[in-house]
């Protein structure tokens, strides 16, 4: 299979639907840029990822906008009851809070609100995360939001495969969908097939499994996650690395299996820690796997603080492996010295 | 214009319609016999029909809070409305919506509208999906004075003016938002010209005036259909009720109520029909008719229906999940 | 002690702070009301909690706004930073969705981003909750969300004292404070002092103590868990009922302490059940509580749905004193029958 | 207005400041030595200055993510500034903030701000502060041609209306939202008519003029301090560099970039007062000199200064928790 960065494998996803189906448009800033001229002096997006998009299709379905996110989701809602199939770019996900009302009070409860007679199939693309020093304003991970939101259905892809089979699947889905590509893995390389594949919602990606604890991952803390699973293999501890792929639906069924043959878990989630999918999981898990339960649950997340700008503080900030295998030892110590 | 005798009649049903199930909601409202709170549109029928005689199905409106006369002018069922503000099952939204949620998207009635200034952009979208569609359709964006405030609304003008949609706004000016007059609350400034300085074409209208405001809307709404260009026409209406039933209107005077009810424009409507000859008091009584045996039907029947299905509490939040 | 609503409380708390204080000011839609006219006409916020509030202390300290919320927060947080100490009233927290990037990303952010210089003593004061038939967007609970967001404190009282105490805090601190009043307890009763008294956040209060299980609640939902305690007292379960009373700082260790003690834990609130208060608390326990635990941890929330309008529907909806019963025997049953 | 030789010599110095300032920034980010991406404010320059001029410490002014300019015109320490930049132990945010979060309230600067269309409703906050506490300050909110179609923006000057209080919004139209320029985003209107519509007065100024600013701001400063009443100014700009560093402008001409450059604030200011016979070159070089030094010294102290401790991760997220 050929090797693509995630940029390139979002890029296909959105060209082979827009080839696919002509109701399905890009409106965001800059999503063309350069004035709305074409070719060379376009910008494709500040990350470059709608690049060629306007060339290939056209202004009227690559529609740059002004700098108004409410009127850009509103429009783009709109659009989406009236026919259209709207993938809108949010541009980074902490300016959802310009905008938030037309995502969360207009688009995830028209369906509901009106007794079931609204389609919305939106896309709401936006760049979430920290690692690039963008300071506290631009390098928020808030997906915990979106999946408290009914109505909403969110994603987080890990990787380059995940991200075209996902965003198609965004695209082809009839609900209003949060797609949230981390800006530190637009680079990452991976496998992607050249056709166009779907990946269902709701299903969880085990990547490597283990007896001694189930660590679930979202993200970029995936490939931390993995990488603090090598470090742990090396010093006899196995555990399973679970990356649920989407927030909401969430497939829990996965991770309580892994919780069930593992009996310990952590959660890993660079999001802020209060009311947060790391308690959502643990919490789900405390429930309906509390049987399953040899220890206590363990969280590793940002602090309860924005996000910093200076590097040092901002590598603090953002769960790493370390971390995960103090969590991943705190609990499997004990039973290890007993078994 | 000279407007033919049947499309007189239908905006006359229309607003006869309006006045008709704003006045007994209202009551039903007051004898708590309705679940919430509602807003009522009675006094400000003519500008939902002016605007929506010039539309078809396959145009969209956004509509806001006050959304019953909007429903109503875009051709709702009259049952499945007065069952969904009763909550009831067989209500337009299953009685999942109620007063400030009724929505009929097969027949281009975007919903109404709880968050002041939420519909504007909706309706930008739905005038982009008719021109990307060729649907010929357009998209009609109703607020009010107090919503002209709401960053969403600029927003929305700048938008249409830019991605060059066929979005028509109406700004209702009933000279309140709430209980604050439009004197403070944009300092008593002109809110058409104001819009003006987007960069859109502005009409005004008086709103107690049925043909006045189905002239102008269908200048901006020609216009948006045929060349494709957004356009702002401001509505003066006059909010008979309170701002919500219950709000005794303290600080309204009386003149001033007195003055909003004598121009009234449906006898203003009917007088003008007559007083041309065009239409004759019989076909119009005969209107009041129906409509009053209409809502007599729908308000009964409302009362007496079932709640929805405990079952539904959890359905319909995505198409699938 | 006097009896007195708790929108007498609310009140009276904001007058004596504005006595007190000349920096205290009130701003808002309708908060005097009446087209800023003083006396009869004016109408004192939409429920009527800033009654009387423009007439003791003019209309330069109680502020009508236009349709703006962006504006009014915005408005109400730059005066925060430049000395002045607003009560900021939002009317229902719905409308969040308008002006939520001047709360979370401006307000909650200032003082960590400005490296400790800034003070922000601003409080918003905002509706919460459904029951009273006002459809999807004027009913929701969204406590989970500013809980998640580092920088603000989230206060949701239960009783008039509370209120009344709590406000008088959130007044004085130097930190933004969200501030919910559930819609359908403002005329509930309750004793309250005639003088000014402030209750710190983050201490719990805990309203009945019991040896089977601990429910902790916030708003109304505390009297609906009180209401269940006494059916369950009936059946012989003894329940503990803990209400935060602040969900940001949250009184961990009385939790605990609580949860210690009884071993099983029922979370009730009306919020969405997803990345919630309900699953923040859960997983708290489920970390730094689980040797307490005997039994799973369960959650009585609000379905994953938006609030329905019809009557049947949202009654439904809103947890009640036998969907907490059964949850409270689903866990205790086991344990009563061992033992 | 004839300016003091005082004054003049000021603002000279805050200019060449801001110059030196971005340049070095520009070239070592660039060069990789800072984190994160900047936005450039050269070329700008008087409009900066020629609005701050008029302020004091008791002023306030809510800046953007194009803040450096703003922070130096309000006199914002340069050292702190850019050990702030750097991410360092001792910059002005202890490092946390950033070039999008440069703040100072101890000088009434309000912070850059990371959120287009963030700062104005922070600056009429102020301007109310001032008006209640009785300072005799005044707010004043800067912001771009793009930012001025966020809605925000729109009801912050629909606020300073109603409330009446002594803010100063300052438009710099540097005909680019990013990559997009104004010709399209706003369709190319008059912004600062769009802003008259909401019942300011405008006055415009030729963002190059250094004195042509300094008045137009004064006009506006005085009337808001005096009488407690908002205004607008529009400062047609022009932005030097790319959207940040990094970007290469490919989608402007090279004629209009070379025309930006020929605007020279800097160049200007003193070509005028030399003419004027009012300060002769050795005064202006001597201040050159001097920021040259200045600028040298705080980037090399940035770069050698320790990063902020550990234990500041979690410090100041509250005032108490
Ligand atoms: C975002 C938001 N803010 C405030 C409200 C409360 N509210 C409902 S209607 C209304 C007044 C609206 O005034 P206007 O737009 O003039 O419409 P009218 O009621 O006069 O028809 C207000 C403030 C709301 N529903 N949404
Ligand atoms: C709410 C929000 N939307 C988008 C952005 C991304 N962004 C940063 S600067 C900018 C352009 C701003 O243009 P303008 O206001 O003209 O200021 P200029 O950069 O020209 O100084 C954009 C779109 C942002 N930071 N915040
Ligand atoms: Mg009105
Ligand atoms: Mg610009």
């Amino acid at each position: 299979m050929p090797k693509k960065s995630m940029r390139t494998a979002l890029n296909e996803a959105m060209a082979q639907e827009m080839r696919r189906d002509p109701t399905v448009i890009v409106i965001g800033e800059d999503v063309v840029g350069g004035q709305g001229g074409l070719g060379e002096t376009s910008v494709g997006g500040v990350f470059g990822v709608t690049k060629g998009l306007g060339e290939e299709f056209g202004l009227d379905r690559v529609i740059d906008t002004p700098i108004t996110e409410s009127a850009i989701i509103g429009t783009a809602a709109g659009a989406a009851v009236a026919g259209l199939r709207p993938i809108a770019e949010l541009m980074f996900v902490d300016f959802l809070g310009v905008c938030f009302d037309q995502i969360f009070n207009q688009a995830a409860k028209f369906r509901y609100m009106f007794g079931g007679k609204a389609r919305t199939p939106l896309v709401i693309r936006a760049m979430t995360g920290a690692g690039v020093r963008a300071g506290a304003q631009h390098s928020q991970a808030l997906h915990s939001i979106f999946t408290h939101i009914p109505g909403l259905k969110v994603v987080v892809p890990s990787s380059p495969y995940d991200a075209k089979g996902l965003l198609i699947q965004a695209i082809r889905d009839d609900d209003p969908v949060i797609f949230l590509e981390h800006k530190t893995l637009y680079d990452i390389e991976g496998e992607v097939p050249d056709e166009a594949y779907a990946i269902p919602f709701g299903e969880a990606n085990v990547l490597r499994e283990g007896r001694h604890a189930t660590i679930v991952a979202l993200s970029r803390q995936v490939h931390t996650a993995m990488d603090a699973a090598s470090q742990l293999a090396s010093k006899g501890i196995e555990v399973t690395v679970v990356d649920p792929r989407t927030t909401s639906p969430l497939d829990e069924d996965t991770i309580l299996e892994c919780v069930e043959e593992t009996g310990r878990l952590v959660i890993v989630d660079e999001a802020n820690p209060r009311c947060s999918f790391a308690t959502d999981v643990a919490a789900m898990v405390a429930d309906k796997g509390f049987a399953f339960l040899k220890a206590p649950v363990r969280m590793v997340t940002a602090p309860h603080a924005p996000v910093p700008f200076a590097p040092v503080l901002e590598d603090a900030y953002v769960p790493d492996a370390a971390r995960i295998i103090a969590a991943v030892e705190s609990i499997v110590a004990n039973e290890e010295a007993a078994a | 214009m000279q407007l033919e005798r049947g499309v007189i009649l239908e905006a006359y049903r229309r607003m006869a319609l309006i006045r008709a199930f704003e006045e007994r909601v209202g009551a039903d409202s007051m004898a708590g016999l309705i679940p919430g709170f509602v807003h009522l549109y009675a006094g400000e029928e003519a500008a939902a029909v002016g605007v929506c005689m010039n539309l078809t199905e396959k145009d969209w409106i956004g509509s806001t809070h006050r959304g019953h006369g909007h429903c109503i002018a875009k051709t709702c069922d009259i049952e499945g409305m007065m069952l969904e503000i009763h909550g009831k099952a067989g209500g337009l939204c299953g009685g999942k919506g109620g007063s400030m949620h009724i929505a009929d998207l097969d027949i281009g009635m975007l919903g109404a509208n709880g968050i002041v200034g939420g519909g504007p952009p909706l309706a930008v979208g739905a005038a982009l999906a008719a021109k990307r569609l060729g649907t010929g359709g357009v998209g009609v964006a109703f607020f009010g004075d107090g919503a002209s405030n709401q960053g969403t609304v600029a927003e929305a003008l700048n938008m249409a003016v830019v991605l060059k949609v066929p979005a028509v706004f109406v700004l209702e000016n009933n000279g309140y938002g709430e209980f604050t007059a439009a004197s403070y609350h944009s300092n008593g400034i002109d809110l058409g010209a104001r819009a003006a300085g987007f960069g859109l074409p502005v009409l005004k209208a008086d709103g107690s005036d049925y043909f006045a405001v189905h002239e102008a809307a269908a200048e901006l709404i020609d216009r948006a259909r045929t060349q494709g260009l957004p356009g702002f026409l401001e509505v003066k209406v006059n909010r008979w009720h309170g701002h919500f039933t219950g709000d005794s209107q303290a600080y309204r005077s009386q003149e001033e109520l007195a003055a909003a009810r004598l121009a009234d424009p449906i006898r203003l409507l009917r007088e003008r029909a007559s007083e041309a000859g065009l239409i004759e008091a019989d076909a119009f009584d005969a209107i009041d008719q129906d409509v009053a045996e209409l809502i007599e039907r729908a308000s009964v029947q409302a009362m007496a229906a079932p709640p929805p299905a405990l079952s539904t509490l959890t359905t319909d939040v995505y198409v699938s999940y």
